[in-house]
């Protein structure tokens, strides 16, 4: 036990420091950045710095430089906590984070518990990419702010679309067992009720997560039952494997997809051949005909080498630089009131807006597919010389869904 | 539903029978050694890795033969200057060491070829439906992998019963405490087999990364099965391995093509227990279910015959 | 007790001996009350708490794998189910207000624990050794995949959050604090330590030593090992539970993760490297992991390599452990020859040092090069900024892994050769005296 | 006098290879019986099933009476049989202490328990410290098991086997590898030891053999082919074409 004090005096330092008078504003990042899911961590940590850069170039906020403080959660949701209170030590009041609802979950009600518990030292989180509708529903908090768009939203974008498709007549459910894939397919059947009863669902999975091998066997029970579209809110290599098996089977469907466009989508896309057969619903992309966007997007791949995943991430940090400007502070509570029903003209085009009844941003909602490209689509993807082409854009109106959030303000 | 059941089948078989591969190199080492390896899944992880690379600059062809060379020579060092070195400590940290070992490969093929998937594709000569049931492809490359799987199958075999070795093998397989006794080359022995174990179990991983996916967390997603693989059979029988590998192969495939549930069979449950851990059990599917299967037949296999299917002996 | 036995038998330990021995614990106890004072940022009480936890866990983990001979895959089933049963404990107590303070919820996941390894533990204690130890995989893998199943009760992938806040307070303590939850951790390591410390002294825990030790000869004694086994995986079980719900008010979440491999491997790394030989060794190792885990991801990027190899060179090269390495001095301490070791240390120590420099020097180079290709080569790893791109740097890695080895290589021996001498000279003094 | 153990015609086999062939044999309370034969007969084999550790294929085993086989070795050696073995087998890392006192748990009563403190048993220290006493290593006590040297190890073995006080004690080979005067002094320890038990004793050293059986069994090729006083064991003629051969004569 004394060797514990010894131990704790030598290694305590380097675990956090002292709240100094701060100069520059920092934002903690809280997502992988080893293990697993890393390549995804790095991707977006490299999105933030960039971003942070530009507004520095710009002169920063309030006058204050932007520090991206990377913190590695090992996608592990104590871990995350871990990470979240060593940022808080050592001065930080905004955290951001992306990379997993249960994250998203349990930093949800870490900040607002830390809150509660230490007035006067609010800090605020900003969600870039965990889509699980209790975030903004049940467990909605005054600090939490999300720019993705919910997997409910993108479910009534997506539906929208398919109530003007005529041809989809028969669609398959596939989905990972856990509350988003359990989320998608019952809003999936819900939605298509209401817009498209004559649509018949033939098949509704749900299969384990990352656990599956070999999805030849899913492929034959799609195969069997006719689906001319299948529906799939699959991500990394579930969703690499899913399209691989159905290249190999030969299955001829239309893919519509959550997440087709994530890190290792394209080139598994591309592996299997299904030209402009897989869909995507996203809040932007970047073959949008969009001029500053599409400027942006070539200087990030010069810079960063990586295709911009997170169109979201540079609204959240202009809103963030916005807000804060507007309120004239840099104290998050201040910053939060300043973002509720902040008005923004989107990174793609379009108008967007940060309900204040939910804290859930609303944009237009595109669904793109993936496939060979003409010269209206300049940009291909993980140099697979495919690209992204808009299938349709839904408007902002029509992604509005309620909300059940009782939120409780300071 | 035929379609469904030959499909399966197939599928099954060729899992099995994959799972065999391995399987049987990790029975050997253990009967030999009297260590099971449990980096041995990360040898079919190298095996992929290696193969990819190596497909890249020479082609598929010649990975299929040199990667596992490549994969049998490392483990063959990590035996001769690791394992050994550990022995004398007993079997808790031999296998604690491949344990370690586990856990260093995966985090030097995540350095090396990073975390997403890498993009190893079945060779141009091979990609193309092998043949068409009810509408349904089936690809080539698939059947290649299952003859692959059944000419070593068959070479193993051959081995065993006609080589100097393999009579050692299976001397050793029945009566693991001749081992001591084979004299001064015993070290050499050792090596090979823990070579030849881990190369067999690379071919797997050369054959399989194309089919299936090349990623980091191959190891980590089979070897939990291929334990229950080698404890479901018996530890230390080969015999019990091969019914072992197809069984899981078989059940998994199967289990994925069923839709029944609790509620499918006796009816929705009452409204009075909806919001229960009741309606969970009620309600999921056996196809949800299917990847713990294994699982669920290692704890059945202990309860009614704990020394496994054909097993004999105990640790 | 008869005449013969006073000479015969072991001394009673002496007044002086008791008062030491109790002196010890009491010493711990002011020490864990005095910590926060010296360390009193949010971190570092997060971090203490931490450590607290993973004692418990590592030292219920020792039960098995030290003290019985047990090597589990998958301890983190019963940490993680007491960790659930807390949680539920905590909503339960706070929905109904029962007269239940937030102190006595770990005797929940305690229970739990004890309960899911009575269930579990009696097919799986069947068997020893190898297969043992793939069962307790499946089991670990069967029940994690369980948990995603049943949502219900384990919140799928999101988990099941409480407010530790919302029960029964005692004192006006409200736990909310990261302070009151230090002290709360505290006082339940010193329980559970000293509990687990009284089992080895029991009947039953010299009878793990002995399975441990020699299963087959147990039987000739009249016990049945699988009976002691089972009774050893309850008792393990019991205390992770007790940890779990610990973790569990901790961080005011359940989740799969808690289930899950890592937790499981990070354990049975903690408790090895902290030594399985001894009973402080788990402690030790508790310690050291913990703060490895909190601290080297902020050095370095691949430090779970640098972790895997850590493993891997204790399992070779020090199989005691920490705890092994030190105690091995004991008997030269007691002879007074420890001295002749040390220059001996000192001079391995330098190309030792050299060697590992140069192949951390190495691997991080390595590593800008296959993860980072297109960044600015000049990078910083544990704080040392150099520039991978250089040549030099190279060399330098090179010369450093490559050279301190071959010079190591023969410190070592010169270790071996003097370690043996002082142990001899040390016993033959014993002998002397 | 009532028989203490009776094998009545038990037969192992493994496989095709049968390695004891109908054997019946009853030793009696008290009685110290040797079982010789050539190496390979099948006498640890023997030891092996009528201790629990292996199952006879044919044939039933009786302890007092009651049927013993077929029972897992603990309950054999609870009902009051013990055995050494042949290979040293005691606790490595324990010391001379900590293995006798294991040997004497479970007979005093403690069991599994728990609660209480193994250090504070009186009874255990007393019959720990008797039996350290009887076996001479009180001066290597607090040496770990794994360290004593081979002729020590020998008598620790013996010191487990008997600290149970299991009234029926079956000894492989107890002064296996020892020098003629460890020997001797091994002899006088077991003759001690077993005053007023029934012993049962496998053993290669015919000195050891005549000087301390009551009666001799002698088993060749898995068979029993003589059973008698010591006098009758050299007198046989079987017994000296079988095995003894001009040794003894």
């Amino acid at each position: 036990m004394r060797k514990l004090a010894l131990i704790a005096s030598i290694a305590l330092p380097m675990l956090g420091g002292t709240a100094m008078a701060q100069e520059t504003v920092k934002i903690g990042y809280i997502d992988p950045l080893s293990g697993g899911g890393a390549s995804v961590g790095e991707g977006g940590l490299k999105t933030f710095q960039f971003l942070a850069e530009e507004l520095n170039a710009k002169g920063g906020i309030l006058g204050k430089k932007v520090e991206i403080v990377p913190l590695d959660n090992k996608t592990n949701p104590q871990e995350s906590l871990i990470q979240a209170q060593k940022a808080i030590d050592s001065g930080v009041r905004y955290l951001t984070q992306g990379n997993g609802s249960s994250v998203a979950g349990a930093l949800t009600d870490f900040v607002t518990k830390y809150n509660e518990r230490n007035p006067g030292k609010e800090v605020l989180y900003f969600n870039y990419a965990a889509v699980d509708p209790v975030l903004t529903n049940e467990k909605c908090s005054f600090y939490h702010f999300r720019w993705d768009a919910s997997s409910d939203i993108k479910m009534e974008a997506l539906t929208n679309y398919m109530k003007t498709t005529p041809s989809i007549k028969k669609v398959y459910l596939i989905n990972q067992d856990y509350s988003f894939g359990q989320s998608v397919r019952t809003q999936a059947r819900a939605m298509l009720k209401t817009k498209r009863a004559d649509v018949e669902i033939v098949g509704d999975e749900l299969h384990p997560l990352l656990k599956i091998t070999d999805f030849a066997p899913y492929i034959a029970k799609i195969k069997a039952s006719g689906a001319d579209s299948v529906v799939t809110g699959n991500w990394g290599q579930d969703i690499a494997l899913l399209l691989k098996a159905a290249a190999d089977a030969g299955l001829k469907v239309n893919w519509y997809t959550y997440y087709a466009g994530g890190a290792g989508g394209p080139t598994a896309i591309k592996q299997t051949g299904l030209n402009h057969q897989v869909f995507q619903i996203t809040e932007g992309f970047a073959n949008i005909d969009h001029k500053t966007s599409a400027d942006f997007e070539k200087t990030f791949r010069a810079k960063v080498n990586l295709s911009l995943w997170y169109p979201r991430a540079v609204n959240e940090m202009r809103m963030f630089a916005a807000a804060a400007e507007k309120a004239k502070s840099l104290e998050p509570v201040k910053v939060a009131q300043a973002l509720e029903d902040a008005k923004f003209e989107v990174f793609n085009g379009g108008d967007g807006v940060m309900r204040k009844d939910d804290h859930q941003f609303f944009q237009p909602i595109y669904i793109s597919s993936f496939g060979e490209r003409t010269e209206k689509e300049p940009f291909d993807e993980e140099n697979t010389g495919w690209g992204w082409k808009l299938a349709a854009k839904v408007d902002t109106k029509d992604t509005m869904l309620p909300t059940t959030c009782k939120m409780e303000r300071p | 539903m035929l379609e469904l059941i030959v499909i399966s089948t197939l599928n099954g078989i060729l899992f099995g029978m994959l799972l065999f591969l391995m399987a049987s190199g990790l029975t050997v080492i253990f009967s030999m050694l009297g260590v099971l390896n449990f980096a041995h899944a990360s040898f079919y992880m190298l095996g992929a890795f290696f193969g990819f690379q190596i497909s890249r600059w020479f082609g598929f062809w010649p990975a299929l033969i040199i990667a596992p060379l490549l994969a049998g020579g490392l483990g063959a060092l990590v035996e001769r200057f690791g394992l050994r070195q550990v022995h004398k400590n007993g079997h808790v940290a031999e296998l604690l060491f491949t344990f370690g070992l586990a856990f260093a490969i995966e985090e030097i093929v995540q350095i090396i070829w990073g975390k997403s998937p890498v993009d190893f594709r079945v060779p141009p000569l091979l990609d193309f439906p092998a043949f068409t049931i009810f509408s349904t492809n089936y690809p080539a490359f698939k059947m290649f992998m299952l003859l692959v799987s059944v000419i070593i199958f068959i070479g193993l075999l051959l081995v065993l019963k006609r080589t100097r070795i393999g009579l050692i093998v299976q001397a050793a397989l029945t009566h693991p405490h001749m081992v001591g006794h084979l004299g001064h080359n015993v070290g050499r022995i050792f090596m090979l087999v823990f070579g030849v174990g881990t190369a067999l179990a690379a071919v797997a991983g050369v054959i399989a990364g194309p089919a299936l996916v090349t990623q980091s967390n191959m190891a980590g997603l089979l070897g939990p099965i291929l334990f229950v693989v080698v404890v479901v059979g018996g530890l230390g029988s080969l015999p019990g391995a091969f019914i072992a590998s197809l069984l899981i192969g078989l059940i998994q495939t199967f289990a994925v093509s069923m839709d029944g549930s609790l509620a499918g069979a006796f009816g929705p449950l009452s409204p009075d227990y909806a919001a229960t851990w009741l309606s969970d059990i009620w309600n999921v599917t056996i196809a949800q279910i299917a990847p713990i299967m294994p699982y669920l037949l290692l704890v059945l296999i202990l309860i009614f015959r704990p020394m496994g299917l054909l097993g004999t002996r105990d640790t | 007790m008869s005449d013969a036995t006073a000479t015969i038998a072991p001394p009673r330990p002496a007044a002086s001996d008791r008062l030491k021995f109790y002196g010890i614990w009491i010493a711990t106890a002011l020490v864990l009350l005095v910590l926060p004072k010296l360390f009193s940022s949010g971190g570092s009480l997060t971090t203490f708490s931490l450590i607290g936890i993973s004692i418990i866990f590592s030292l219920s983990y020792n039960i098995l794998l030290g003290q019985t001979g047990m090597l589990s895959f998958g301890h983190a089933v019963y940490y993680g189910l007491g960790g659930f049963l807390a949680i539920h404990a905590i909503n339960i107590i706070a929905k109904n207000k029962f007269a239940i303070p937030l102190p006595l919820v770990p005797l929940v996941g305690g229970a739990a624990g004890l309960l899911f390894a009575m269930l579990l533990g009696w097919v799986s204690t069947r068997r020893s050794g190898t297969a043992f130890a793939m069962i307790s995989l499946g089991v670990a893998e069967l029940v994690a995949s369980s948990a995603l199943i049943l949502r219900t009760f384990f919140g799928g992938e999101a988990g099941v959050s409480a407010n530790r806040t919302k029960v029964l307070r005692l004192f006006d303590w409200s736990f909310g604090p990261q302070i009151q939850i230090y002290y709360l951790v505290a006082a339940w390591t010193l329980i559970a330590v000293i509990a687990m410390y009284a089992l080895t002294r029991t009947p039953l825990g010299r009878m793990c030593n002995a399975v441990r030790d020699n299963p087959e000869r147990v039987q000739f004694v009249g016990y049945d090992p699988h009976i002691i086994r089972y009774i050893a995986f309850c008792f393990s079980g019991l205390f992770a539970g007790i940890a779990g719900a610990l973790a569990a008010i901790n961080f005011e979440i359940a989740n799969s993760a808690y289930l899950g491999a890592v937790q499981s491997g990070t354990v049975l790394f903690a408790t090895y490297i902290g030594g399985v030989g001894f009973f402080i060794g788990p402690i030790v190792g508790a310690i050291f992991v913990t703060l490895l885990s909190l601290g080297l991801s902020d050095l370095t990027q691949v430090w779970q390599l640098y972790f895997g190899l850590i493993f891997i060179a204790v399992v070779m090269f020090a199989p005691g452990g920490i705890t092994g390495l030190l105690m091995m001095h004991r008997p030269l301490l007691k002879g007074g020859t420890l001295s002749r070791v040390l220059p001996s240390y000192l001079l391995a120590f330098i190309p030792t040092l050299a060697m590992v420099t140069g192949l951390m020097l190495a691997i991080e180079t390595i590593v800008h090069y296959t993860v980072n290709p297109n960044e600015d080569s000049h990078i910083k790893a544990f704080g040392v900024p150099f520039d991978a791109a250089n040549p030099a740097i190279w060399a330098v890695a090179g010369v450093l892994l490559i050279g301190g080895f071959i010079i190591a290589r023969k410190t070592w021996a010169r270790v071996a050769a003097s370690w043996d001498d002082a142990l001899t000279a040390a016993r033959e003094k014993g002998v002397a005296a | 006098m009532s028989t203490a153990i009776e094998l009545r015609g038990v037969e192992k086999t493994f496989g095709i290879t049968s390695v004891i062939r109908n054997v019946n044999l009853s030793v009696a309370q008290g009685e110290r019986h040797a079982l010789i034969g050539p190496n390979g007969a099948g006498k640890s084999t023997l030891f092996n099933l009528i201790s629990g550790y292996m199952k006879p294929s044919v044939g039933s085993i009786l302890l007092r009476d009651e049927v013993i086989s077929g029972l897992p070795p603990f309950q054999i050696n609870r009902r009051g049989l013990s055995r050494s073995f042949q290979v040293t087998n005691v606790f490595a890392k324990m010391t001379v202490w900590e293995n006798l006192r294991c040997a004497v748990l479970w007979a005093t009563g403690h069991r599994y328990a728990f609660w209480k403190n193994v250090d504070n048993l009186p009874e255990v220290r007393d019959r720990t410290a008797q039996i350290l006493q009887d076996i001479n290593l009180v001066s290597r006590r607090d040496v770990p098991a794994g360290l004593l040297t081979y002729a020590e190890q020998r008598a620790l073995e013996i010191g487990i086997t008997i600290a149970g006080g299991a009234d029926v004690i079956l000894l492989d080979e107890p002064t296996a590898g020892m020098s003629h005067a460890e020997t001797e002094r091994a002899v006088a320890l077991i003759r001690r030891l077993t005053e007023g038990r029934t012993l049962l004793i496998v053993e290669h050293d015919m000195s050891v053999v005549f000087g301390l059986a009551d009666r001799i069994s002698v088993l060749v090729y898995g068979q029993i082919i003589a059973s008698g006083t010591p006098e009758e064991i050299r007198g046989n003629p079987k017994v000296k074409e079988a095995y003894l051969g001009e040794e003894v004569a």
